[in-house]
């Protein structure tokens, strides 16, 4: 008899489940929902951009808010699945009701939550995904990108490569999008500045390649001037290691772009190869202006750590929701849009604007070359030439050809 | 899986399907979303389980077919000008085209070889989709595909969802219980004495496979109506897992229990990622707890339990 | 019907079947005996394709049917049953009985009509035959070892052969299920008239039955003839028959 | 990039070598998955869960001696130890009472093992990349006919045989092996002689996780250690043990060889589509010897 309980029990379950209907609504908070990876290797970029985000509502909260509404914020974990995040993303907006939408590190998901996102006409906000197509091939109104992307790493990249007497090239790199545009980009602007630079080969390797010996050796038997290494993530410690191991970075110069971010160098302790050029958007020790210290500072107060460069990302996106709506004067999503088009904020490495064409925040480029220092437990970025937003962006012109109109 | 024909399951299988015909009307627009999405992974599991519990084959890399199905249809929409609805006639048949290849070259094999066999192959399906930009969109994948508008908002999709997945399932239970479908359960039980009463079992396991690709691709093009979007994911290795644990957990010994499987996965996924991040643990968990104590799943329990049948004596056997 | 000349099988060296020599006349009841380990089931699993001859022939009504897979050579009329019980241990008993009836009338590759409408007739037909109606329904897993061994020989009845191959159809059978399997083999020779080979250790039963006794040792046929010629001569008694007769 | 454009005699040396320092570290962790699967008929996909906790203890016991020569090789003992510890406890309190069940279902057993464990690595040790470093001796390269070789790849390469010799003596030589290599092929029997298989079972299964524990260790030096590092390496093992032959440990040698050489080999042949060569490789191996290259134990 008590097993036939069993049956409606279960049911009764799965109807509460599906019953579950839309979270209570708060008519008094601004609600952002952010989808983003909290598994695997890639949160120990996303984490950062979440905290970041939290230190920055928390202030704002505490100055009372936007309009007289707090800032609330609710998290999703996509695994770094589109799959997963996609289906958060609709239970974002649909079911939690947010009014913005933030994340995600992953390229491909990012894309499908921005078409999402047109359709459901939610702001979204990206926050880590790199990929250009984002803001450019594939912009609509409702989605900006916080956070640098491929064709500017490559067009920064590229103005640093061409002061170099380097000829003759080698290109490596992860074997999905994110490698290939970032080395398409650099090479494609090194090859306007620098109409004699030559191509030797390349080769390509599977995304979470553990040893990267072989292409080492690989490359150098093709006896390059210098390496163009697009890899990025996971595959940027293993490579510094193997090239350090290897002597590589002694016998051929090679350029990585996210080479010299924190996250890269800090695993490697002081056992990083020294001399590698790279380029990023954020150090906690650069720029050394009084709003970088003051921003370290309440990172580290508040979660121990230094802030990298996820945290950036994290920061000047709540300050832009907040300065938009404000600007907007109302909780209302096509008026915060274009409040946002075109709006500049202060921010830890100066001020900051979103480009109103194509929602692509202008981040400027710090280039600069692993160096041991007295004082750090790691390799930082010495030697840093800033290259300002303006200089990386892609141009409007090129925007335009890559969406098809005129 | 056999089970008779009875005017009760019909009768309750009617009325199930006239009530989720007025769910799109009382629930909310996330929940019908999430009804849809479980057709979609149900049917799925269900075309696993063709092979699976019916034909007791290692078919590791299900998920091949499945996002071959997906891409046909993804690829019939933005690359050629024709209608999309032919691209939803299309998807099965690449997909048991794709079924019949794999099949092949993988019939020859047995059990973990068969289904290693399969990942391999299935994988460089993968590892092409995954590098060829300019026909596939390569690892960021196609998005914002524009379905018919018939079935583009989420109601449209519930219902398109259900027709197709009634559909399939109806044809899918005369498949189980034809004499095909018999035969199947006699190579899955003793192939060698299969082939001793004049069954040709690689041929049959063959048809089998062809069968399971192409509710796959069925499959696979409600994703892309539900979802708009297509990406190499749909045919990696761990979502093949994940539908064979789909399987298993409602019941892979009967015929709907996939379907059980499959939206309790979809609804933990959804539900328990709410509260936590940990949420693969928790499956991870409740997959132990259900492989030590309810071998026989969620559906083959409760069948056991109400339809006696000797059922139990061959779980003690095994 | 069936000839088996100079047929040869050896596994890893060892050679299982060598120069195995039996000549099989429709309507015939033929046993093949000899000490464990003379080739018998090999035998047997080369004339119904489980393995592959190395040398020789095995002609079945004027064809070689040596290297055919099994489902081939069941569908030009062998049938047979295993030594170790082999049934669809999950399906029911008619299930079982069915599955080898459908494979006979071509229908397995039907995809869309009902199988509880197909064969029906047929199977209850040889399941009342060997009085294994009552267990119709039951689990064939769940069976006892008499009943799973009948079974075995309904499947094979299935496919309506001309030759019935049976691999000691009684081994492990209570003395009152050995006479009713007795019983029968015989009923099926004669009304039905098919042709049986079959080997066994029960020398009662084999020389109450067989038309025709071939004996195997070390993989050789050492002798093939009526039961009296087979039963007198002095090599069999000496090999096999020996302490026994 | 032109096919084979930059082919050398000593680059091919060279990336010869590279491929065996690689192939030890996959001969490892599949020789455990294979020992296994052979003796126990378990499908171990919490295998490379094993392995990447392998890595992260190294990682934490280095650190806590402080890094250097002895804290290297402390690690390097002590983590595999753990490991097998692990696996001991989960052997014991999960696995004994599955043996009996379907492949399928220990196949999934241990996949939702690997569920648990994942999340579990997440919550000990975050989510930042982790390295180990070197001591001082193996850290740099030798050069060898011009080209740079990692002292520490040489030392993977001396490794390899080690222990292939060591599991061969294990097998073949000692009690233990030999009676687990007879209950690989009749359990039955090996119980009806008064031997206590269970505890056969449990020493194998201990043994061949310590394997996977020892990759994972070995393997840290060279690479990040990040969660994911699981799903990378169990598909690999998995082809390599059947392109072997399942249950064969001189199979899992011959398939790692043959997995790592065309892995290395391949990049310097045909870089783009190094992706691809060893699965390519793995369909010709099972379309050739559908049971594996050497004699399968199933």
């Amino acid at each position: 008899m008590k097993k036939r309980m069993w049956l409606p029990v279960c049911m009764t379950m799965v109807l509460s489940f599906l019953l579950t209907g839309t979270a209570a609504q708060a008519g008094n908070t601004i609600k952002v929902g952010i989808v983003d990876t909290y598994t695997g290797p890639a949160s120990t970029y996303t984490n950062d951009v979440r905290d970041a985000f939290k230190l920055a509502t928390d202030k704002i909260n505490a100055k009372g808010g936007i309009l007289g509404k707090k800032i609330e914020f609710v998290t999703r974990d996509d695994k770094f699945k589109v799959d997963i995040g996609l289906s958060a993303a609709k239970e974002l907006i649909m079911r939690e009701n947010v009014d913005i939408l933030m994340g995600t590190i992953n390229s491909g998901l990012t894309l499908a939550i921005s078409d999402l996102c047109e359709k459901e006409k939610i702001p979204f906000l990206v926050t880590f995904a790199k990929s250009e197509k984002i803001t450019g091939e594939k912009g609509n109104r409702y989605v900006f990108s916080m956070n640098e992307n491929t064709a500017m790493a490559g067009k920064a990249g590229a103005a640093g490569l061409a002061k170099k007497p380097y000829k003759k090239y080698w290109i490596s790199g992860d074997d999905y999008e994110y490698g290939h545009a970032i080395a398409d980009s650099v090479w494609n602007h090194l090859k306007t500045l620098r109409p004699d630079v030559e191509l030797l080969g390349q080769s390509w390797w599977k995304v979470g390649e553990p040893d990267f010996t072989p292409y080492i050796t690989a490359m150098l038997s093709a006896k390059p001037d210098a390496v163009i290494i697009a890899t990025g993530g996971a595959g940027c410690v293993p490579f510094l290691k193997a090239s350090a191991a290897t002597g590589f970075n002694k016998s051929v110069p090679f350029y990585m772009h996210t080479a010299t971010e924190m996250s890269t160098l800090a695993p490697l302790g002081l056992n990083a190869p020294e001399g590698v050029l790279g380029t990023s958007n954020y150090f906690y020790y650069f720029p050394d202006t009084p709003e970088n210290k003051a921003f370290v500072k309440d990172f580290k107060d508040a979660y121990g750590r230094y802030p990298k460069v996820g945290a950036l990302y994290g920061y000047i996106t709540a300050n832009f929701i907040a300065k938009a709506y404000e600007k907007a004067g109302e909780i209302n999503t096509e008026k915060f849009i274009n409040a946002l088009e075109g709006m500049s904020i202060g921010s830890p490495i100066g001020e900051l604007t979103v480009r109103a064409f194509d929602h692509q925040v202008m981040f400027p480029m710090f280039m600069g070359t692993t160096k041991k220092v007295e004082g750090y437990d790691y390799l930082i970025a010495t030697d840093i030439v800033t290259i300002p937003g303006k200089d990386v962006m892609p141009s409007i012109e090129d925007i335009k050809k890559a969406r098809g109109v005129k | 899986m056999i089970k008779k024909f009875s005017w009760k399951a019909l009768f309750l299988g009617l009325a199930v399907f006239v009530l989720l015909l007025f769910v799109p009307r009382y629930l909310p627009r996330f929940q019908v979303y999430l009804f849809a999405l479980i057709f979609a992974t149900g049917l799925l599991a269900v075309s696993l389980n063709m092979v699976l519990g019916l034909g007791g084959m290692y078919q590791f890399h299900h998920a091949v077919f499945y996002g071959i199905g997906a891409y046909t249809v993804a690829l019939f929409i933005t690359k050629t000008s024709l209608s999309p609805w032919l691209g939803f006639i299309a998807a099965p048949f690449v997909s048991a085209l794709f079924s019949l290849v794999i099949g092949l070259i993988c019939v020859r094999l047995s059990k973990l070889y068969f289904g290693m066999l399969q990942i391999s192959l299935g994988s460089l399906v993968w590892a092409v989709v995954f590098r060829w930009y300019s026909f596939t969109g390569g690892d960021d994948g196609i998005h914002g595909i524009s379905v018919p508008d018939l079935i583009s908002s989420t109601g449209g999709a519930y219902y398109f969802s259900l027709a197709v997945t009634a559909l399939c399932l109806v044809i899918m239970f005369r498949i189980v219980n034809s004499p095909f479908g018999r035969s199947f359960q006699a190579v899955r039980d003793n192939p060698e004495r299969s082939e001793a009463v004049g069954i040709n079992v690689k041929r049959i396991q063959l048809t089998g496979m062809v069968i399971a690709g192409i509710f796959a691709g069925v499959s696979g093009s409600l994703f892309v109506v539900i979802e708009g979007s297509v990406f190499p994911e749909l045919m990696f290795w761990t979502l093949s897992l994940e539908i064979i644990i789909m399987c298993l957990l409602g019941g892979w010994f009967t015929f709907l229990g996939p379907m059980l499987g499959a939206a309790i996965i979809v609804l933990l996924r959804t539900f328990v990622g709410i509260y936590t991040e940990y949420w693969t643990m928790i499956l991870g968990i409740v997959l132990m707890l259900l492989i030590l104590f309810l071998p026989q799943g969620v559906l083959g329990f409760f069948q056991e339990k109400f339809e006696t049948d000797g059922m139990k004596t061959i779980r003690e056997e095994k | 019907m069936l000839l088996v000349k100079d047929v040869q099988k050896s596994f890893d060296g060892f050679r299982a079947v060598n120069d195995a020599q039996l000549k099989v006349e429709k309507g015939e009841v033929v046993a093949v005996i000899g000490p464990n380990g003379a080739g018998k089931t090999t035998l047997f699993n080369l004339v119904t394709g489980q393995l592959n001859p190395d040398s020789g022939e095995i002609i079945f009504n004027n064809e070689n049917i040596a290297g055919m897979p099994p489902y081939e050579i069941c569908r030009k009329g062998i049938s047979r049953s295993f030594q170790i019980v082999n049934i669809f241990p999950r399906l029911t008993v008619f299930e079982n009985v069915r599955v080898s009836v459908i494979s006979y009338n071509k229908r397995t590759f039907n995809l869309f009509s009902k199988a509880e409408n197909v064969a029906v007739a047929e199977t209850e037909e040889i399941i009342q035959s060997l009085g294994l109606s009552e267990k119709a329904k039951r689990i064939s897993g769940s069976l006892s070892h008499g009943d799973q061994k009948v079974l075995e020989m309904a499947i094979a009845l299935g496919n309506r052969p001309e030759l019935l191959i049976l691999d000691e159809p009684t081994a492990g059978m209570s003395p009152e299920e050995t006479l009713s399997t007795l019983e029968l083999m015989k009923s099926l020779s004669r009304e039905r008239g098919i042709t049986i080979l079959f080997c066994e250790h029960d020398m009662e039963l084999v020389f109450s039955i067989a038309n025709k006794i071939m004996v195997m040792q070390h993989g050789r046929t050492i002798i093939e003839g009526p039961p009296d010629v087979v039963r007198s001569n002095r090599e069999v008694q000496e090999a096999y028959l020996g302490g026994e007769a | 990039m032109d096919f084979a454009s930059n082919i050398t005699l000593s680059a091919l040396f060279q990336q010869t070598l590279v491929g065996l320092s690689r192939t030890t570290i996959l001969f490892i962790v599949a020789s455990g998955l294979s020992l296994i699967l052979g003796v126990l008929r378990i499908p171990n996909v919490a295998h490379g869960s094993l392995y990447m906790i392998g890595a992260f203890i190294m990682y934490s016991v280095n650190l806590f001696f402080g890094g250097g020569q002895a804290g290297f090789w402390i690690a390097v003992i002590l983590s595999p130890v753990a490991v097998a510890l692990i696996s001991l406890a989960v052997e014991r309190g999960l696995f004994q009472h599955l043996y009996e069940r379907e492949h399928l279902m220990l196949l999934l057993f241990t996949f939702s093992i690997t569920l648990v464990f994942g999340d579990l690595v997440k919550m000990i040790w975050g989510s930042d990349y982790r390295c180990v470093d070197l001591p001082s001796a193996f850290q740099g390269f030798f050069t060898i006919f011009g080209f740079p070789f990692p002292r520490y790849n040489l030392l993977l390469i001396i490794i390899g045989p080690v222990v292939a010799f060591a599991l061969w003596f294990l097998t073949n030589k000692t009690r233990i092996g030999k009676i687990a290599r007879a209950a690989a092929v009749d359990r039955e029997m090996v119980g009806a002689v008064g031997i206590n298989v269970s505890l056969i079972f449990a020493a194998v299964f201990v043994i061949g996780c310590f394997l996977a524990g020892l990759g994972g260790a070995l393997v840290a030096p060279t690479q990040n250690i990040r969660q994911g590092m699981d799903h990378a390496i169990i598909i690999e093992a998995f082809l390599i043990v059947i392109m072997g032959g399942l249950g064969n440990i001189w199979g899992a040698l011959l398939g790692a060889l043959i997995f790592g050489l065309t892995d290395s080999i391949g990049i310097l042949v045909w870089p783009q589509f190094a992706i691809v060569f060893p699965y390519v490789v793995v369909v010709i191996v099972l379309l050739f010897c559908p049971k594996g290259l050497l004699k399968s134990t199933w």
